[in-house]
């Protein structure tokens, strides 16, 4: 099935039903990555399959109003900007990537200092990063003719003309 | 739960041989993601359920991508080996390996200095001939230290944060390394006759 | 048993290594590189696991020495994570080469794919 | 001093991330370029300022100091100086010729962000005193070379890409399997913490480790019998890129790491020094018996980098002999001084023969041999840049490679291994040969089927081999001079071995 053209009316219904929440699910993951399991990067790959599902399903000239391949440049671009900058911000108090912000009282999700804020930029950076990884994949189409195809496959004289 | 951690494991090692020597490429796909789900509930049973969510939704990304390649090509190849000698060279290598393996465990010297520690024993456990390492502190520190619950998060993104920046870094690389490749037109044919300097491909 | 554990891990990596060296399929060969990854990645964990431990987080009514006392090692599990992220890295790369090699050859085929020269 | 040591990898990492960016922006797409070379000056100039200082240690996010190391460390010592300086030359001078040489790509800004990171990551990885985080670097340089590899886009150069990213794979799976069993033993990342507490600890598990580690690195630095993908992977690659691999690449993830590791880690012992000269001798030989039959410029310069490694790494192993067997610390110093001139020379005239063939590539629209012909009167900068380069690697004083591979050779000589000494001479001779040939058919003779319309390249790609030729040309002359402020501090870094480990950690020790 093309991808172009997307799934059956079930599938999107669905999709949109439950993309939602999946992206929800993947924030909430990378927000309390330091008070239980999960972090920036579950999180992120959780948005990403998000991105993928609403790709497949409705596929990608419905998808490209929603998200386009230089959004996530930019996204994957900036999360890791972001990440890089609250390193450089530690600057501020001694050094690369030192802990800037109070580290507050355990357990709550204002604790810790960085680590939410780091574990937000990996959101953003993975999310973006992998769905723009997903579009330039799956809108990957054939160009030309395969070298087997015009017989210049074997031999030497095949080579391409530089 | 050691008996259940082995038969994960072999439950691993008969998928991924099902995998490499299915016949058909979708099969063969299908098979490394069993093998990858069984390593998340391994990393499940063994305490680290960060890892186990991290390879879950890594095996799903991953498994997408795979068969989006597989599921759409046509595939000529046979499933024979390239031929008989790489086979019995890299058994050769594998059985060497293995037996250095078990050198390595202590299979022949079970307690001695110089061997892994035995399973459920780690340095941390304060049973070797070694004192505890680094964990012991990230153990005890860190909730003092970075206000962060859970030690993982914190090791990943404060005490070892830098690493954790190498690895912003590599998914950034591949990300990008992944668009390089699928540029349809890697050079054009004649150079360019723009300006130097501002010859800056679309 | 314990030694059984680590043995089968290596089982698997030299099940990996056989793939990515005797096979000629492309995507034979990406599924040797991810379980050679899955099986130093297991290793990793492995080597960390302490007998009836506990995940490292700290629950509300429990303090740091309690957890120290019980916990798995945290230090494993922080640089799976990061290794769980190259083999992703990984295979973003290698399917985007391996439908390039397709579109190129036809065919997932090593041998046919033709060789360079040397 | 100390807070700027992580700019070196912050700052060539965050010019790859903004690049991506401004490549999106509109107009400000013209600035790709120049925030590539200016992040790539920043780099060069600091590490050269950086030369003047002692050595430094840093523990990223502030988890270290008088005994515990609960976070990573850099150790900025002479050796990692010597490489930043060697890193750094080189990837200004390879991104100044990709301003022209890159041209008839698309998407430039990929190249331009990619080859950032490949930089900042080889930084990071000569900087690593953590055995996780060299990994990590390891992997970054890794990967943004497997893509560049394939960036032309082109059959060949894909099957290359794809055949470099499976070796690639394994070597680093192989390095964490060491890693891994390094740390089991020992409870610790931080080198010196692992080298003070192995010798407690040796067995065969170290064995194991040490030979994941070996083999994995020296897969890395494509030493023979691990060479496989090079001779494949260097020459698809643009030639910018070429340069980076063959000139800082194989030597930042390969041969730095694997003297790091013997050296620093492991502990120069008896069977890593074998280890290490076996590989190298084996390099040194094969490599160029595999060179002289090809016709291929940029092949047969990928087969000399194997064996012109093998050089180093036989110096290096010799080195290390010398220490394990408690011989004269003079000795061991000048094998570790050949091995580390010749490695700073092989970035030096290997980058430049790339580059030079790039060129002849480009405006010649070849790369054998038998087609070219006659380009020193159609090409006569490049003609002269290419012939400065081949003198070098075939050690004709006064240039540099001249006096690295003496040094190397009366080293073997005092370190008790005449039979090497004289089989260096001899794969001396046959790259002296092999160069002859190049000189023969490229250069020199009647116009080839491809050269008789070739023109002399943009100015941006001669200022760039230009300014290496002077580099070889200099790097002989003051080879004393060198000697004093490079590469003495450079190899006490790694004579220090883990007796002095403990000062790597600055007082963490009990």
């Amino acid at each position: 099935m093309p991808p172009e053209e997307g799934m059956t009316p079930i599938v999107r219904n669905t999709t949109r039903l439950v993309s939602g929440f999946i992206v929800v699910f993947g924030t909430y993951i990378a927000l309390t990555g330091h008070l239980g399991p999960g972090g920036g990067f579950a999180g992120g790959v959780i948005l990403a399959a998000a991105g993928a599902l609403v790709v497949l399903s409705f596929g990608r000239r419905v998808s490209s109003s929603l998200i386009t391949e230089p959004t996530c440049h930019v996204a994957d671009a900036a999360g890791a900007a972001g990440f890089l900058a609250l390193a450089m911000l530690g600057y501020m108090v001694g050094g690369f990537f030192v802990n800037f912000l109070p580290v507050g009282r355990l357990h709550r999700l204002d604790s810790a200092g960085i680590i939410p804020l780091a574990n937000l930029a990996i959101l953003v950076k993975v999310g973006a990063g992998l769905v723009g990884a997903f579009l330039a994949l799956s809108a990957f189409r054939p160009g030309r003719r395969s070298v087997l195809d015009d017989g210049t496959a074997d031999g030497r004289d095949g080579r391409r003309e530089i | 739960m050691e008996l259940l951690i082995v038969t994960l494991i072999g439950l691993m090692l008969i998928a991924a041989l099902a995998a490499v020597e299915a016949r058909d490429l979708l099969s063969s796909v299908i098979c490394l993601g069993a093998a990858g789900f069984s390593l998340s509930v391994i990393d499940l049973l063994v305490g680290a359920p960060d890892l186990a969510l991290t390879q879950v939704v890594v095996e799903v990304v991953a498994l997408v991508l795979l068969i989006r390649v597989v599921v759409t090509r046509r595939d000529t190849s046979s499933s024979a080996p390239r031929d008989a000698l790489r086979t019995g060279a890299v058994l050769l290598a594998g059985g060497v390996l293995l037996v250095a393996a078990a050198f390595s465990v202590g299979v022949f010297a079970a307690g001695k200095a110089g061997v892994i520690p035995p399973f459920g024993q780690p340095l941390l456990a304060g049973k070797g001939p070694v004192a505890p390492g680094v964990s012991k502190d990230y153990l005890g520190k860190a909730a003092d230290e970075t206000g962060a619950a859970n030690v993982v998060t914190a090791v990943l993104l404060d005490y070892r944060a830098y690493d954790t920046l190498g690895e912003a870094t590599v998914i950034f690389a591949s990300i990008i390394g992944t668009y390089a490749i699928l540029r349809h037109v890697g050079r054009r044919e004649a150079p360019a006759d723009a300006p130097a300097g501002g010859a800056k491909g679309g | 048993m314990s030694m059984a554990i680590y043995l089968l891990t290596f089982g698997l990596l030299i099940v990996g290594i056989y793939a990515v060296v005797a096979k000629k399929n492309v995507v034979k060969i990406i599924v040797g590189v991810l379980i050679i990854d899955y099986a130093v990645n297991l290793l990793l964990v492995l080597v960390g696991y302490r007998t009836g431990g506990q995940a490292p987080i700290q629950a509300a009514d429990e303090t740091a020495a309690q957890m120290a006392t019980v916990a798995v090692d945290p230090l494993p599990q922080a640089m799976v994570l990061t290794s769980i992220v190259i083999g992703l890295a990984l295979t973003a790369l290698m399917v985007a080469m391996a439908i390039r090699l397709h579109e190129k050859y036809g065919t997932f085929d090593m041998d046919r794919i033709r060789q360079l020269r040397g | 001093m100390n807070a700027l040591v992580p700019l070196f990898v912050a700052v060539p990492l965050g010019a790859a991330f903004v690049i991506v960016a401004l490549a999106h922006a509109g107009g400000l797409k013209r600035l790709t370029g120049p925030l590539a070379v200016a992040a790539v000056v920043y780099n060069l100039v600091a590490a050269v300022i950086f030369l003047g200082v002692g050595d430094l240690s840093v523990f990223v996010g502030g988890w270290g100091g008088p005994g515990k190391t609960l976070g990573i460390e850099m150790v900025c010592d002479g050796l990692a100086k010597l490489l930043l300086v060697t890193i750094n030359l080189v990837a200004l001078v390879s991104i100044v010729y990709a301003r022209g040489y890159m041209r008839r790509f698309t998407r430039v800004w990929l190249f331009e962000a990619l080859f950032l990171l490949m930089t900042g990551a080889m930084n990071g990885v000569v900087l690593a005193g953590d055995l996780f985080n060299l990994f990590v670097f390891l992997e970054i340089a890794a990967i943004a070379s497997y893509a560049l590899v394939g960036f032309g886009c082109e059959a060949e150069e894909l099957e290359a890409a794809f055949k470099y990213l499976v070796l690639g794979a394994v070597g680093s799976a192989f390095i964490l399997l060491g890693v891994t069993v390094l740390y089991s033993l020992t409870g610790h990342l931080n080198m010196a913490k692992v080298a003070q507490l192995l010798p407690a600890a040796a067995g065969p598990a170290t064995m194991l480790a040490a030979a994941s580690l070996l083999g994995g690195l020296a897969l890395k630095a494509a030493m023979v019998p691990f060479h496989a993908w090079l001779p494949d992977a260097h020459p698809s690659a643009p030639a910018p890129i070429s340069a980076m691999l063959s000139g800082v690449l194989i030597k930042a993830s390969g041969v730095y790491a694997l003297a790091r590791i013997v050296f620093n880690v492991l502990g120069p012992s008896h069977p890593y020094a074998t280890i290490l000269m076996v590989l190298g001798t084996l390099s040194m030989v094969v490599g160029v018996l595999l060179a002289i039959g090809q016709w291929d410029f940029k092949r047969l310069l990928a087969y000399h980098s194997i064996s012109q490694m093998g050089y180093v790494v036989l110096a290096l192993g010799a080195g290390a002999g010398v220490v394990a067997a408690g011989g004269e610390r003079a000795i061991a110093a000048l094998c570790i001084f050949g091995g580390l001139f010749h490695l700073f020379n092989h970035a030096a005239f290997k980058s430049l023969l790339f580059l030079s063939s790039g060129s002849i590539e480009q405006q010649a629209g070849t790369r054998l041999l038998k087609e070219m012909g006659g380009l020193s009167r159609r090409m006569p900068a490049t003609s002269f840049c290419c012939r400065i380069g081949a003198l070098s690697i075939a050690g004709v004083p006064p240039f540099n490679g001249f006096f690295s591979k003496l040094v190397i050779i009366v080293a073997l000589m005092l370190s008790g291994h005449p039979v090497l000494a004289v089989v260096a001479v001899g794969v001396a001779l046959m790259t002296l040969l092999s160069f002859v040939k190049v000189q023969r058919y490229a250069l020199e003779g009647a116009p080839g089927a491809r050269s008789a319309e070739a023109t002399e390249a943009p100015a941006s790609m001669v200022v760039a081999m230009a300014s290496l030729a002077v580099v070889c040309l200099v790097a002989g002359l003051a080879m004393v001079l060198l000697r004093d402020h490079l590469f003495t501090p450079a190899g006490d870094a790694l004579l220090r071995g883990f007796e002095g480990a403990k000062d790597l950690v600055t007082g963490a020790m009990p």
